[in-house]
């Protein structure tokens, strides 16, 4: 239908077929494993997440090498009427991170989903494999679309597939968790769609390009760009939005929060990031984005404060979650409108890193909580003693995911953490380097206080069930990518700002 | 002509519905209502069909036609439905 | 002045039963209530000039929503006399609330561009090279595939989520759909009788929805409807969950989607582009498949997880 | 008065109806209501932009009209999810309400 040469024309670079692939392999994936039934789950799986890194490995070098960003025009068609979809710096970022981070959580969950031979396909197996692969695709859409609407479309397959995932152990407490968490998504794609209807009224495209071209500061624009946000924030569980998010995190299976708490509140985030930088650039008034960012501050210190209070070990690192989202919002406030300043690079490479290091962390932590939960049975705080004698691994783990959360050296959270400080110093903005300070010694609290528990003697004499090697190695692999992040050096990293101001 | 038979029609059609929709409001108990109500789907319905047929070339006739049979079989199954679900509950 | 007499009781009548049906003290009439609203609401969409999405409505939005909200209405008809009473001045402060959220959007309408915006044109201008008539069918079959694409996944997905609710015990059983427990006489007539019109119908909606008003979705929807009656009135059995036939059915539309999105890769070299001159019998091939997989996925939406495999 | 502008107003009426419900409604199921209701106050509303859009003959753009069909889709999706999360809380805790009234032990 369309000549060749048109193509090429068109705006498709080399390798943008990638980007296609990142997004439907998953997809074709998870059609097969519905087809074949749960028995060959493992393996599609396998052999999806692998491809996948392949993606995103080669993605993430075609755009360092060339420095230019990566496009696909779906269908041929380009926008207004298609579909484009496009990998700069930060996409092909996210875009390694999530492979890597579902590989890891994946192989963690290798023996708890199996499939056993010669039985009937077991439900737990085709669930939890089908909603990982459905992440996966709905996570690579949200980094690479740059059309509205098929945005809307990849929250919601997100959404759906995290709820699964939340649901999966049953009981009355998870129930409510997921169905909380599914109107809380609902609502907020509603918000974020009513958002999209104003912006079509307005410009009659849905193309983050195109908007940006056209943008005017008027009524409709304002008010279109307020839904979105707030309906992004629900989703992403800002405060005072953030009530659904605890119990849905700490209610999945332990490769489960790790991913939701990972990647998937990361996802409706990245959406905002997009929105803000590069589909309303000449709307953000860093002044007026303060508020964004005093509701990251009040997420940092009541997210740590309640975290302080948990009884339970997973609630505690969900509410950590919580309060580590709140940082990754001095970043609307923070970075100036002047492209190119070198305030603006370390801000924007301080919340990128952030978003990074605390993927990492956040993974390795909630899978040493499960393997916490495995080896006593429980995950009461309280009652955490003698676990240093009995799982050294997974302590260790533990506690270097809480170093990267407190924000210190050496870490990526340190390094994140630094630069946003920094970057509010140099603004003279004291009050968010203050909550910045504040939130590392709050989370600092928590994690030493969970951390002394598990070197105390044991209260009682517990029956302890013995746990894998292999899944103490990954949790740990994971946790220490966010320590190793630390070892860079502590400058504006160039590959994060890749197709940035166009 | 046509014009007369279609407006004479199609006004007691609507007579008919406006009847039945009071007796659905107004008459006491289940089975009543239901009595108000299948009124509507046979005569109602059948006349305003049957007034719009002069209007109407074969094709979308025969269309009227089968939208006013399916009515007729969906409305005589469920009303038998509802009507038994009364009495096996012993209702009013 | 009739049409615009028309519009006046129209809108009236939805903003009143919308209302009622957040207002209604019982959840059954509340969902009754919400299934005549949608009805409404497709006539809307035929005055907006929209008959596909008022089909889309009177089946989705109206029909199968409201059979899943009849159904759970049914089931927790217990919880309803429990609800807290709240205060009356939270009341008033909602109510507040809600009015000044309504009246900030409608002035929305007046900050709205004076000169619309619209890509009616370029649709068109771009159609005849798809071979198709509906201009809708073309943003969806054509211009902005990659979301309908997407949107079959999301119907996966919301399988995966209901069947993610079976009881390990229950799995590999049969959806759990027993609103009769006994085979009833005048519903089997029906049962046997409807099917095959509205089967007829269905291929019909599918076919035509290249050219006028209809397609996959609406006409996978009617499928559905019979399906469900054929498995309520107990006249077919309901199939296994974990059974390979019904496992394809439930794939093959996505599945046919992906492969000539891929075929895209080799002829004209565009992921989910068509061929020269192949591209409506590739739609219609691919619309054929996911009117199978609609009914099939919606049917079992409706139908719930599986349950156990022994209770009737 | 336009039928557009009639329609904007009532696709506003219908989002404010939804909002109160939300409010003061506290069962899921009348939460899952309003939101469904909410949803139809949002695709009318980008239907009435599709009315505005009417241009080359067709009465409406066919974009919008094609995207609020995918969003009636979802929105069912969501619904489905939503109804079989509720009637499994139901079965699991013998009433399907949002508020843990007992904290586990």
């Amino acid at each position: 239908m369309i000549p060749l040469q048109a193509i090429a024309e068109t705006g498709t670079t080399p390798g943008g077929a990638l980007l296609v692939l990142g997004i439907v392999m998953p997809a074709v994936a998870l059609v097969a494993l519905i087809g074949l039934g749960g028995r060959a789950a493992r393996m599609i799986v396998a052999a999806a997440l692998l491809f996948q890194l392949y993606v995103a490995v080669r993605v993430a070098l075609l755009v360092a090498g060339s420095a230019t960003p990566l496009a696909y025009v779906v269908g041929g068609f380009q926008p207004p009427l298609g579909i484009t979809l496009r990998a700069d710096g930060v996409s092909a970022l996210m875009m390694v991170v999530s492979a890597v981070i579902f590989l890891g959580a994946a192989s963690f969950a290798w023996k708890d989903f199996a499939q056993a031979r010669g039985q009937p396909e077991a439900r737990l197996s085709l669930i939890f494999w089908s909603a990982l692969l459905a992440m996966a695709s709905a996570l690579n859409l949200l980094f690479t679309s740059t059309d509205l609407f098929n945005l809307y479309v990849g929250l919601e397959l997100l959404t759906f597939a995290a709820i699964p995932v939340v649901a999966i152990k049953g009981g009355a407490e998870t129930l409510r968790a997921a169905l909380r968490y599914l109107l809380f998504a609902v609502f907020g794609s509603m918000l974020y769609l009513f958002g999209i209807v104003l912006i079509y009224g307005a410009y009659g495209t849905l193309a983050i390009s195109a908007i940006a071209a056209q943008v005017q500061p008027n009524a409709a624009t304002l008010a279109a760009a307020g839904f979105v946000t707030v309906g992004l924030l629900a989703k992403t569980a800002l405060f005072p939005f953030h009530l659904w998010l605890p119990p849905a995190h700490a209610g999945a299976p332990a490769a489960g929060s790790a991913v939701l708490s990972a990647l998937v509140v990361k996802g409706s985030l990245f959406l905002l990031m997009r929105l803000w930088f590069d589909t309303f650039p000449s709307l953000r008034e860093p002044a007026d984005m303060q508020l964004l960012a005093f509701l990251g501050a009040l997420a940092v210190i009541i997210g740590s404060v309640t975290a302080l209070r948990q009884p339970r070990l997973k609630l505690l690192v969900a509410y950590s979650t919580v309060a580590q989202i709140g940082y990754m919002f001095f970043v609307f406030t923070l970075v100036p409108k002047t492209a190119g300043d070198i305030v603006a690079s370390a801000a924007w490479t301080g919340a990128w890193l952030q978003v990074v290091a605390h993927a990492f962390a956040k993974a390795g932590m909630f899978l040493a909580a499960g393997l916490v939960a495995e080896v006593l049975g429980h995950d009461r705080i309280r009652d955490l003693g003698g676990l240093s004698a009995r799982a050294p691994l997974v302590v260790l783990t533990f506690a270097i995911s809480g170093l990267s959360l407190m924000g210190l050296p050496p870490s990526g959270g340190f390094s994140a953490k630094f630069m946003l400080l920094a970057a509010a110093l140099a603004e003279g903005h004291w009050v968010w380097a203050t909550v910045i300070i504040a939130g590392g010694v709050l989370a600092g609290a928590y994690v030493f206080a969970v951390l002394a528990r598990m070197m105390a003697a044991p209260t009682k004499a517990a029956e302890l069930a013995s746990i894998g090697r292999t899944r103490q190695l990954i949790a740990l692999g994971l946790a220490s990518v966010s320590v190793l992040m630390g070892l860079m050096p502590l400058h504006p990293i160039a590959f994060f700002e890749i197709g940035r101001f166009p | 002509m046509a014009d007369l038979f279609t407006i004479l029609a199609v006004s007691a059609g609507a007579v008919l519905f406006l009847a039945g929709t009071l007796g659905l409001l107004r008459f006491p108990d289940t089975l009543t209502r239901l009595h108000a109500l299948t009124k509507v789907d046979n005569l109602g319905l059948g006349l305003v069909v049957l007034g719009l047929l002069p209007q109407l070339g074969w094709l979308a006739a025969a269309k009227m036609l089968a939208v006013w049979l399916l009515v007729q079989l969906s409305g005589a199954v469920v009303t038998q439905i509802l009507a038994r679900s009364v009495r096996g509950e012993g209702e009013s | 002045m009739m049409e615009t007499g028309f519009d006046v009781v129209l809108a009236l009548m939805l903003l009143g039963v919308g209302g009622w049906s957040i207002i209604a003290r019982n959840m059954m009439t509340a969902v009754i209530i919400f299934i005549a609203y949608g009805l409404l609401l497709s006539l809307a969409w035929v005055r907006l000039h929209a008959v596909d999405v008022s089909l889309t409505e009177a089946a989705i939005g109206s029909g199968a929503t409201g059979l899943l909200m009849v159904i759970a209405a049914h089931k927790v008809a217990g919880d309803s006399q429990r609800v807290v009473r709240l205060s009356r001045g939270f009341h008033v402060l909602a109510a507040v609330f809600a009015t000044l959220v309504a009246i900030g959007i409608a002035s929305l309408a007046f900050v709205l561009p004076g000169a619309p915006v619209s890509l009616a044109a370029p649709v068109l201008e771009r159609l005849p090279e798809s071979g198709l008539g509906n201009p809708v069918a073309g943003v969806l079959f054509v211009y902005r595939s990659f979301d309908t694409l997407l949107e079959k996944v999301v119907l996966l997905l919301a399988l995966i989520g209901v069947w993610a609710l079976a009881r390990d015990q229950d799995w590999g059983g049969v959806p759990g759909l027993r609103l009769f427990q006994h085979p009833h006489s005048v519903l089997m007539l029906l049962a046997r009788t409807l099917p095959p019109i509205g089967f007829v119908f269905a291929i019909y909606m599918t076919w035509a929805g290249a050219d006028v008003p209809g397609g996959a979705f609406q006409g996978g929807t009617v499928l559905a409807a019979m399906w469900i009656l054929v498995m309520v009135a107990g006249v077919r059995r309901v199939p296994r969950v974990s059974s390979p036939l019904l496992r394809l059915a439930i794939v093959a539309g996505p599945l046919v989607f992906l492969a000539i999105g891929f075929l895209g890769f080799v002829a004209p070299g565009v992921f989910l582009a068509y061929p020269d001159g192949l591209a409506k019998p590739l739609i219609v091939v691919m619309e054929v498949a996911l009117t199978l997989s609609i009914a099939v996925i919606l049917g079992l939406l409706i139908a719930g997880p599986p349950r156990a495999k022994d209770s009737a | 008065m336009s039928a557009v502008l009639l329609f904007w107003l009532a696709g506003s009426g219908l989002i404010g109806l939804a909002v109160y419900g939300l409010i003061v409604n506290p069962h899921p199921l009348c939460k899952l209501l309003a939101l469904n209701l909410l949803g139809s106050g949002v695709f009318l509303l980008f239907g009435v932009i599709a009315r505005r859009g009417a241009a080359a003959g067709l009465g409406g753009d066919p974009v919008p009209q094609a995207l609020v069909i995918t969003g009636i889709v979802v929105a069912f999706s969501a619904t489905a999810i939503a109804v079989a999360l509720l009637l499994a809380l139901h079965a699991e805790a013998g009433e399907a309400s949002l508020d843990q009234e007992d904290e586990e032990p």
